[in-house]
């Protein structure tokens, strides 16, 4: 049971964020929110690649230790990291040209493309 | 080359359709190129007819513009159109719940 | 060595140095700038061309970057392949041909389309990663690679939407895209990750040989099959794509309209080669065509009420997808039926497919001829236009066959792809081919009325000064003009050298998985 | 931005430095450690971010040179690519200077070959464009002073 706390929290956190994305009307606070999301899948992945007693999964470091964790989804969550940087850069800059073009961050007022 | 398709119904060939073509295009030239005998020119067969009512002066900036095209089919369908547009809030949150929303009930639905 | 054997590496490599020297090379000036546009995107149509010919002569080829041999996918006697492969089988460079088409069209396009403006060492970087990510979805034979290379054309059309800042319209666009894009591709993730967690390998054709009904799969389905649709548009989830094609500049729309079939293309190869038989009853393929359908009519309803010219086209792209959906929904639910395969099946996944190779090369020439209208005019609304015909012969012209193509008016080839869909649909159920050809009258309607409002009529004084567009935009608005015209006039062998081997790879689950694992299932 | 305090400015005179050290030690033990370009790189960022943070944006913006940066970029770029085009005889990507463990007399480092080297391309790449993001993110605010935007020549508003 509490090998499954991690999912559990993924869990936790992957909807907090979602009902954050909804509940807000603050364009920062809503990528806030999809930082969250990203991090709860961050998390996700670095859990699952988890072997009980496993050490660090490099081979000079390991030691005497042969049980070592799986590398393949801590590779997987350095690659996601990176591209949450870019895009969470992208998104911030984004914000800043809607305030400067809207004059205002509420997502409900930044709606001229409709209909 | 120009081949047949075969649709497994029926088949679809692109030259006779394009003979056809060439052959109703030649037969309306030559039925314009006729002309009609009671043509005078310079006679009133030459003015404007415009429903009867004085031609204005600026005729060529009066159109009928584009969003009153196909007036009458918005018109009849003006409930469909109201809520259809209605969907179209253009409000982000909206976009993601319709994501999220139809990602749910694929999930509810396929788990059944 | 054989550079037929590395077509693969190379057709991401040439795109990706591209993007990379692009702001080296653009201080050196306009025409520097512009030679490496044209010259790197030629060569990479070239190469996916040569691919085609590779894999229609020697079936499916694999890459395994970074192996020791660019085929030895199992090293070491090992039962699952380890490193990244790329697996390009013929729907794989089919789906690149037109992707590099439409990216050389629009590159050619640009080059006059975008001068005026600033940053363009950056809009040329932006754009050949937006190729890269495109071509890279199309022939990884990876679950997570796919993930990455969604995610480089995702962050790169943002960027390139959003590339006219001082326009209001162009970055709310663009972060409308942004924040469905992020948290999908989250959700995408998380069905990779769980794919992962259970099968233990990250390859698609592994993972196809592996894996077995159950309640993860099913969810894993969903997740994958939601962001895929999202990405091409069907119908709930296509609010961000008018917006998104309307505000982009036009060169970047044609490529877009690529990278949305990349879309579809994982769309298809989750669904027929990742699960394949697995898919757990006809409730997939329902979902796909009441999507389709949805998408069709829904879509082509809104572009009718339309006066923006490129968000009518962009409306247009979701009625347009939902064919393929609904052909290729048709093909996926007869998949375990060989009776129904080969009397429909076939067929409407033939019909499909090629009306995805249409679709891309007339919705592309639709999108380069309205930037055509907007660069010489300045104006995009339609009641401000009118009487370009005069002024703008070619672009007229190319205009009309495009529009003929997408109405499906015979001989053109939107017809004939939309025949196969029709004919096979109706196998399933009359009322899909209703449906479908509303759609059709629908469409007809309002070119209809974007021909005549901004092409016919006497000429306004207001556009007096209006002149042809240059002859760099020309010749890229030509390019997809002759695709077009190709596959108008030769329908019988597109469809047999193009259309059916793509299909055939596309249905043949068990080939893919042997490419990569070695025969033996 | 403001500068801050002089307490803040000596700190950052003293420990500034020992940050683009650490980030160059993770950067160049990528290939043994958790560690990496990525990761290196962002910490040699964070040095920019931190000048700009203790000496205000008007100082850094009249010091530094984005056109530095911008060629970290570059060179990162090119010769990442450039390694991963040299392993073309056999496949891209392929790892053309490393020697199976057993040959070499010392340790790990001929087992590497062109990862350690991407792994630096990679740093500089990053430190480049981090950097470049922070100042252009930073250029952006213009929280009391609102600038028109620039205006594009080509489309009418």
């Amino acid at each position: 049971m509490i090998a499954n706390a991690p999912f559990l929290l993924v869990g936790l956190l992957f909807l907090g964020g979602m009902i954050a994305i909804f509940m807000e009307k603050n364009l920062v606070k809503i990528a806030i929110a999809i930082s969250v999301i990203g991090s709860s899948v961050n998390l996700f992945l670095v859990a699952l690649g988890y072997r009980n007693g496993g050490t660090v999964p490099i081979h000079y470091m390991a030691g005497e230790n042969t049980v070592m964790v799986l590398p393949t989804p801590q590779a997987m969550t350095l690659t996601a990291i990176v591209i949450a940087l870019a895009t969470t850069a992208l998104l911030l800059s984004l914000i800043m040209l809607v305030y400067r073009h809207y004059g205002t961050l509420d997502i409900d007022e930044i709606r001229r493309l409709r209909g | 080359m120009l081949g047949t398709v075969y649709t497994g119904f029926g088949y679809w060939d692109v030259s006779s359709w394009i003979a056809f073509f060439t052959i109703a295009a030649a037969l309306v030239l030559w039925l314009r190129a006729q002309g009609r005998e009671d043509y005078k020119e310079g006679t009133e067969q030459d003015e404007i007819y415009w429903s009867g009512n004085v031609v204005p002066e600026e005729g060529a900036e009066i159109t009928v513009p584009a969003s009153s095209a196909y007036w009458g089919f918005r018109k009849a369908m003006a409930p469909f159109y109201k809520i259809l547009t209605g969907m179209h809030t253009g409000i982000g949150t909206d976009i993601v719940g319709y994501y999220v929303v139809v990602v749910a009930l694929l999930a509810v639905f396929i788990l059944l | 060595m054989n550079w037929n054997d590395h077509l693969p590496a190379l057709l991401l490599a040439i795109p990706l140095f591209g993007a990379f020297v692009a702001p080296v090379a653009s201080p050196f000036g306009r025409t520097t700038r512009n030679a490496l546009l044209a010259s790197f995107s030629f060569l990479t149509l070239l190469v996916s061309l040569f691919l085609l010919r590779h894999t229609l002569t020697n079936g499916i080829a694999v890459y395994v970057m970074g192996g020791e041999s660019f085929d030895l996918t199992l090293p070491l006697g090992m039962k699952l392949p380890v490193r990244i492969i790329m697996e390009v089988d013929a729907f794989s460079a089919f789906m690149a041909v037109c992707g590099s088409i439409a990216s050389f069209a629009g590159a050619l396009f640009s080059m006059n389309y975008m001068e005026k403006f600033t940053g363009l060492g950056r809009f040329v970087s932006l754009y050949f990663l937006l190729t890269v990510g495109m071509l890279g979805m199309m022939i990884t034979g990876d679950m997570f690679n796919f993930f990455v290379f969604l995610e480089i054309s995702s962050i790169a059309s943002i960027g390139l939407i959003a590339f006219w800042r001082d326009r209001p319209e162009a970055v709310e666009a663009s972060i409308k895209y942004m924040l469905i894009s992020q948290v999908s591709s989250m959700v995408f993730l998380i069905a990779a990750g769980a794919l992962y967690g259970k099968y233990n390998v990250l390859n698609m054709a592994a993972m196809g040989a592996l894996i077995k009904p159950g309640t993860l799969e099913k969810l894993a389905l969903v997740f994958l099959v939601g962001t895929l649709a999202m990405k091409c548009g069907a119908f709930p989830l296509h609010m961000w794509l008018p917006d998104a094609y309307a505000e982009a500049p036009s060169g970047v729309s044609c490529l877009l309209v690529a990278v949305s079939q990349a879309s579809l293309y994982g769309l298809m190869r989750v669904c027929f080669s990742l699960y394949g038989v697995n898919l757990g009853g006809a409730f997939i393929p329902w979902a796909m065509i009441v999507m389709g359908l949805s998408s069709m009519f829904f879509g082509v309803a809104m572009a009718v009420v339309q006066h923006d010219i490129k968000r009518l086209i962009g409306y247009h792209s979701v009625s347009q997808v939902g064919y393929m959906l609904l052909g290729l929904g048709v093909g996926m639910l007869v998949l375990t039926d060989a009776r129904g395969m080969a009397e429909y099946g076939f067929t409407a996944i033939k019909g499909g497919i090629f009306h995805i190779f249409n679709y891309t090369m007339y919705k592309a020439l639709l999108f380069l001829a309205a930037g055509a209208v907007y660069y010489t005019t300045g104006k995009r609304d339609l009641n401000e236009l009118g009487g370009l015909a005069r002024r703008m012969p070619f672009t007229t012209g190319m205009f009309v066959i495009a529009a003929a193509a997408i109405s499906g008016l015979p001989p053109f080839n939107g017809f004939v792809s939309k025949l196969l869909i029709y004919e096979s649909a109706f196998a399933v159920h009359p009322a899909l081919t209703v449906v479908a050809l509303v759609t059709s009258v629908l469409t007809l309607a309002s070119f209809v009325k974007v021909f005549q409002t901004a092409f016919l009529g006497p000429e306004r004084s207001a556009f007096a000064t209006v002149r042809e567009v240059p002859t760099a935009m020309l010749f890229g608005m030509g390019v997809l003009t002759l695709a077009v015209l190709v596959a108008t006039l030769f329908p019988s062998w597109t469809l047999s050298y193009l259309v059916e081997p793509a299909a055939r790879a596309l249905v043949d689950q068990a080939g893919y998985v042997g490419a990569v694992m070695g025969g033996g299932l | 931005m403001n500068p801050l305090s002089v307490v803040v400015r000596t700190v950052c005179d003293l420990f500034a430095w020992f940050m683009i050290v650490f980030g160059v030690n993770v950067l160049l033990h990528g290939y043994v450690t958790p560690g990496g370009g990525f990761q290196g790189g962002a910490i040699i960022a964070t040095f920019t971010a931190f000048l700009l943070v203790a000496y205000g944006g008007k100082r850094v913006a009249a010091r530094v040179n984005n056109k530095l940066f911008d060629l970290f970029e570059e060179i990162g770029l090119i010769v990442f690519f450039i390694l991963a085009f040299l392993g073309f005889p056999i496949t891209f990507f392929f790892n053309f200077m490393a020697r199976p463990l057993a040959e070499s007399a010392s340790g790990i480092l001929p087992g590497v070959g062109t990862v350690a080297l991407m792994s630096a391309a990679v740093g500089l790449e990053v430190t480049g464009a981090l950097s470049l993001i922070i100042l252009t993110m930073h250029k952006g605010i213009r929280m009391f002073k609102v600038e028109p935007l620039e205006q594009e020549t080509g489309h009418e508003r």
